[in-house]
């Protein structure tokens, strides 16, 4: 059995694919369509039954419907997407974001039908999958994790007790296999540690299969700062800057900028090196980003994401550095195009992720456009898949289009942002766009440095 | 269960073969196209050896005694379940009480019926292939008879779908790495074996002339009737053991392919052998048909055996991915 | 004229387009002067929308869409049951299981989509007349994709 | 099938070396120089044991002075498979196999003796002489085949040597004990049989549901016990 990373074989280009299967939708299947066809290389593209109008249709060679519009009988038909790649003759497959881009079985299975996946080696996805491996891999490797053990708690109170003690309250407890906010609970003192305990281990028991739990201490007011770091298999890591993803709603992040505002450069620096050297040291390959909190002018370790991001934009603007096409060479075997001394972070850059639903309620707004308009000019980039006259399916996110700017200075940019929303306009469905617009107003959000809650209690404050 | 309504002779259960007692005169047996019993097992989810119903007298009909899955490989005899029209080379799941209908196919010569499970008949000598000479081995060592039942083992459930699925047959899948048919002469690739050098010029005409395989060809050999080949002078060999694809030329000039039920001695000249991964062909090959011999080598043979085994691979890999692909589509 | 009126869920009309579109149809056709237009869907059904007030007999307050009566029969899709390349005949056969004009009965296979080395059938849904096939031999076919056209036997 | 004939020439390609001849791609026949004797006999059970072992080899059929080996797959340097072959042949020292000695009882002459007098008319012997070399023989089993079980003994006297038929038997029974050629042995199925028979024995010289299913073993010793007489 080989893994992507034994695969040798090379076609008669001297690459080792020269089709690349694109397993996803939306504008992140558009973005990496375009790398391909920029180096040359052949796309085919899949499709649920909902997805068969794609623009991205016309510029894909091969265009193919795989399963009805439900993601778990198409885009997350593992082997339908398979099938896909072996009827025509796709050498490598690429994941995008979401749907299968974190499933370690899926990228071993494409490595079994002799594929590669465009991404990192199966074992680093399940290293980074489990929170505690993951823990264990950042604090051998370095990198500052979140105070806590990286064991699953005992069973038993007493000594519960005395590691919250060590760690100092408040601390959190979490469930192994939880997430996205499930199977958590904060404890602020001692006498609320017991119930804490018990509750989220029955949870975890009911909602993940698994009662083991583990703790870590509960920062308050923490910012979401994000490392980008991309990998060959020659051994080379590098980090292209941070972002910062502190605005969020429901864990869903609205709008990310690079680099993070207010953080000296000589902390992030020390950080993203201990990232790339934590890639070197697991056999990383590709894209990937780690999560941090923030808090204190101290890095938290929180989790690894083994692939693209959706903001992975506003690093590609200040860094000038195609991470697409940086991937998809990686995967060919080649070594990355640039060195540490190479990456620079010029000006600031902001993402606003437009997604069709209600800007007050944030229910699904799917539904046919009628007409889209976007914005242009110098420092705006649009990453989007919907013109008029799409339909935008209830079967999948609501994320219709990525507004990005680029611009010398945070302040630029906010103004570079706040013409491209009034530029934009899409009608026929609901959009967040004006509560875009209402946060590039906003005095906090446009001071910089609001932390993971800011955007929560700002929609809070705004209903009333 | 399945139970035989209608057979001619000679239809046998046979798997790959029963190895390791030919030094004490046992035949190998074995499906005379080892190829599609592979594939056919492959299809209903088995390990591709296990024992199949070798069909080659027809009509054959058989009924289901419970819900399993069936393919038919090899020969196309224009099956039909219950009276439907099933294609070759192809897998279905069947119900208990349903009819399986094989009629004489026009080209090629045996096809077989594999079941999900294999058929559950005692193994001798760790095979469960017919021995009809040796009276052994598949259903009480003889051809099957109307009215046998014969016992199906069973499998974790292999979702095929409801409407069948198929193999690319590989005549058709291997086109490039077999030598064409030339106007219906079957071209069968040989290497020159221990006596060839004896035959001097007279080995010329077993190249360029065409054999015709003669009525008195069975899964034991093929006799073929052509110009025939004499030594200068005759030679007894020692005797000694031989395998099927072996080319005998018996005093009479006429050259005999031994074939699965090849005897395990002999002593007639060996002019040539055929290779191994030209056999399968060789046993869809039917009693008057015409086939010429084409010199070979051990790398040309070495290179079509990777293909062969390239695409049992193949189908092997993709045959689960096929079902669990149509199985997710079809959960709600 | 009805207004963003939504139709009970698991309606036809739901099924095949959607008010928007429906609204947008509706107004092209009232500029351009046309009473009603038939629209063949995918499946194979006859919608017809009708230009501004409600004419037919349903009343006042009906929906624009109007399902057209089965019959006469439309003609209804054979479709490819999984991605690969269309074959008109199986490769081991020298015809094909149904040609264009003969009749077919419901599951009969009438053509095949290859995955690799497997081949998957394309199988009529309804008993009727071969009627055309829409791909070429070789082209690679989608999930659902409509490979052959079936007239409904009466 | 045809067996050494009192006529017949072999084919050695040398004096001294042995010949090996390919069947197809996934058989090596090696056949010893020289003539039929135990000597060169036990040297290819010695070869036998030797190539039996190698990981690449499926099944080995030792002949009388010759060896099958049958691969499990068709070798990608079928040169180097022959030098290891010649290379083994050159190690190989004569073995004894530590037989065990079977004894077969057997009637001789009566109702499936059919060629019994052809033998004393081709010898100049009587019934009674013949059947008396042939029981009083000390025999050797070569090596087996042609049926299942069905065992070729080297040993028998040279004065009842005896050329195998012309027009075979058509349906000679299982058991029946035979000549042909400088060879002996027991039917081991019931058929056409091209050797001459002098005797039968009910003794079962092949079980398919034992292990091993074959009674006799290369290097076997084997007696005849004349237990009945029908002359």
């Amino acid at each position: 059995m080989m893994s992507a990373g034994q695969m040798q074989s090379q076609g008669e280009s001297g690459r080792r694919f020269d089709k690349l299967l694109i397993a996803n939708r939306g504008e992140i299947a558009m973005r990496v369509q375009r790398a391909c066809r920029e180096l040359g290389l052949r796309t085919v593209m899949i499709c649920s039954d909902a997805d068969r109008d794609a623009p991205y249709r016309k510029t894909a060679d091969e265009f193919v419907c795989i399963g009805p519009a439900a993601p778990g009988q198409s885009y997350l038909n593992q082997a339908a997407v398979l099938l896909a790649a072996r009827a025509t003759g796709a050498g490598a497959i690429h994941p995008g974001y979401g749907f299968l881009s974190e499933n370690a079985a899926f990228a071993e299975a494409v490595a079994r039908a002799g594929l590669i996946f465009i991404g990192p080696p199966a074992s680093a996805i399940r290293t980074m999958g489990d929170k505690i491996a993951a823990k264990r891999a950042m604090i051998e490797a370095g990198v500052p994790c979140v105070p806590g053990p990286d064991a699953a708690l005992p069973e038993d109170i007493r000594s519960i007790e005395t590691i919250a003690d060590s760690i100092g309250y408040p601390v959190i407890v979490k469930a192994a296999g939880g997430g996205g906010g499930r199977g958590m609970r904060v404890v602020h003192d001692p006498s609320a540690l017991s119930d804490a305990v018990s509750v989220t281990r029955e949870e975890a028991r009911r909602a993940f299969g698994r009662p083991d739990l583990y703790m870590e201490k509960f920062l308050e007011h923490p910012r979401h700062i994000e490392i980008q770091v991309l990998c060959d298999e020659h051994g080379n890591a590098v980090w292209l800057g941070h972002r910062d993803c502190s605005m969020q709603r429901r864990h869903q992040k609205v709008v990310e900028e690079a680099p993070a505002p207010g953080i000296p450069a000589d902390i992030v620096a020390a950080v993203g090196e201990r990232s790339a050297n934590a890639c070197r040291r697991i056999g990383y390959r590709g894209a990937g980003t780690f999560e941090f909190l923030y808090e204190n002018g101290e890095f938290y370790f929180i989790e690894m994401n083994t692939r693209l991001q959706v903001e992975h934009p506003v690093t590609e603007t200040t860094s000038g550095i195609d991470i697409v096409r940086e991937q998809l060479r990686v995967a060919q075997g080649l070594p990355l195009t640039i060195s540490q001394v190479d990456v620079a972070a010029h000006g600031h850059s902001f993402e606003c992720r437009i997604n069709a639903e209600d800007p007050f309620t944030f229910a699904a707004s799917p539904g046919r456009i009628n007409a889209a308009e976007f914005p242009g000019g110098p420092g705006v980039r649009v990453d989007t898949h919907v013109t008029a006259g799409y339909k935008v399916s209830p079967h999948y996110d609501s994320l219709i289009a990525k507004l990005i700017v680029h611009a010398p200075t945070r302040d630029q940019a906010i103004r570079r942002m706040r013409v491209a929303l009034a530029d934009t306009r899409i009608d026929g469905i609901s959009t967040n766009l004006r509560l875009h617009q209402e946060l590039f107003e906003d005095p906090g959000f446009c001071a910089g440095e609001t932390d993971i809650h800011y955007l929560e209690k700002w929609l809070g404050e705004r209903k009333k | 269960m399945i139970e035989v309504l209608q057979t001619g002779p000679l239809n046998t259960v046979q798997d790959l073969g029963r190895f390791g007692f030919r030094n004490a005169g046992v035949t190998s047996s074995g499906a005379m196209d080892r190829l599609a019993l592979m594939v056919g097992n492959l299809l209903v989810g088995n390990d591709e050896g296990e024992a199949t119903v070798e069909v080659q007298t027809f009509p054959f009909r058989l009924r289901f005694e419970r819900d399993m899955t069936v393919a038919i490989t090899g020969a196309d005899c224009d099956a039909r379940l219950d009276g439907r029209r099933l294609p070759p080379w192809w897998a279905i799941p069947v119900s208990s009480a349903q009819v399986l209908e094989l009629e004489t196919p026009r080209r090629s010569a045996r096809a077989y019926l594999s079941f999900a499970g294999g058929i559950d008949v005692e193994p001798v000598m760790g095979s469960r292939s017919t021995s009809l000479r040796g009276g052994f081995g598949g259903l009480d060592g003889r051809f099957l008879a109307a009215n046998d039942r014969l016992a199906i083992g069973s499998i974790s459930a292999c979702a095929v779908p409801q409407g069948g699925f198929g193999a690319m047959p590989p005549e058709t899948a291997l086109a490039e790495h077999f030598p064409a048919s030339e106007d219906g002469t079957l071209v069968v690739r040989a290497i020159p074996a221990g006596e060839y050098a004896l035959f001097g010029a007279e080995a010329e005409r077993f190249w360029s002339q065409t054999w015709k395989i003669s009525s008195q060809s069975d899964r034991t050999g093929y006799r073929l009737s052509g110009e025939p080949i004499r030594l200068a002078s005759p030679v007894e060999l020692r005797s000694h053991g031989v395998v099927p694809g072996v080319v005998q030329m018996p005093p009479s000039g006429e050259p005999i392919i031994q074939m699965s039920d090849a005897n395990t001695a002999g002593g007639y000249p060996k002019i040539a052998g055929v290779i191994d991964v030209d056999l399968w062909r060789l046993g869809q090959a039917r009693i008057g048909s015409r086939i010429r011999f084409v010199q070979s080598s051990v790398a040309e043979a070495r290179g079509a055996e990777r293909a062969v085994q390239a695409y049992l691979d193949d189908i092997r890999r993709t045959v689960p991915i096929l079902t669990q692909a149509l199985a997710a589509m079809s959960r709600r | 004229m009805t207004k963003g009126r939504k139709r009970k869920s698991g309606s036809l009309a739901e099924q095949i387009l959607d008010p928007a579109t429906l609204e947008e149809i509706a107004l092209w056709l009232e500029n351009a002067g046309v009473a009603s237009i038939e629209i063949e869907t995918g499946d194979g059904r006859l919608v017809r929308i009708v230009a501004g007030e409600d004419t037919t007999s349903h009343g006042a307050g009906m929906d624009r869409l109007v399902l057209v009566p089965t019959e006469p029969a439309s003609v209804r899709p054979a479709k490819a049951p999984i991605a690969g390349h269309f074959l008109p005949v199986h490769p081991a056969r020298e015809a094909a299981e149904a040609t264009i004009g003969a009749s077919v009965l419901p599951e009969q296979i009438v053509g095949f989509v290859r995955v690799g080395p497997l081949i998957m059938p394309i199988c009529a849904e309804e008993a009727g007349t071969l009627d055309a096939c829409t791909v070429e031999s070789g082209d690679l076919v989608g999930y659902g994709d409509s490979v052959f056209l079936i007239e409904p036997a009466q | 099938m045809s067996f050494m004939q009192g006529k017949a020439l072999p084919t050695p390609a040398t004096a001294d070396e042995p010949k090996i001849s390919m069947i197809g791609t996934g058989a090596y026949l090696i056949e010893a120089p020289g003539g039929f004797d135990l000597p060169t006999q036990r040297r290819i059970w010695a070869l036998s044991h030797a190539v039996e072992t190698w990981p690449e080899v499926r099944e080995i059929v030792p002949g009388v002075t010759n060896l099958l080996v049958i691969l499990k797959q068709t070798p990608e340097e079928p040169e180097q498979l022959q030098a290891r072959l010649r290379h083994e042949w050159d190690c190989a020292r004569s073995v004894d196999l530590t037989g065990k000695t079977v004894e077969i009882p057997v009637t001789y002459g009566g109702e499936h003796a059919t060629d019994l007098a052809a033998v004393c008319d081709y010898s100049g012997l009587s019934d009674r002489e013949v059947v008396r070399l042939h029981w009083q023989g000390n025999y050797t089993v070569v090596a087996l085949g042609s049926a299942p079980g069905f065992g070729y003994l080297h040993g028998l006297d040279p004065r009842i040597y005896m050329p195998r038929k012309t027009v075979p038997s058509l349906r000679m029974l299982k058991g029946t004990v035979t000549i042909g050629g400088m060879q002996t042995g027991v039917s081991a199925l019931t058929g056409p049989n091209g050797w001459n028979s002098i005797g039968f024995a009910e003794m079962q010289m092949f079980d398919p549901a034992k292990t091993p299913p074959a009674l006799l073993n290369p290097g076997d010793r084997v007696r005849f016990l004349p237990e009945r007489i029908e002359l």
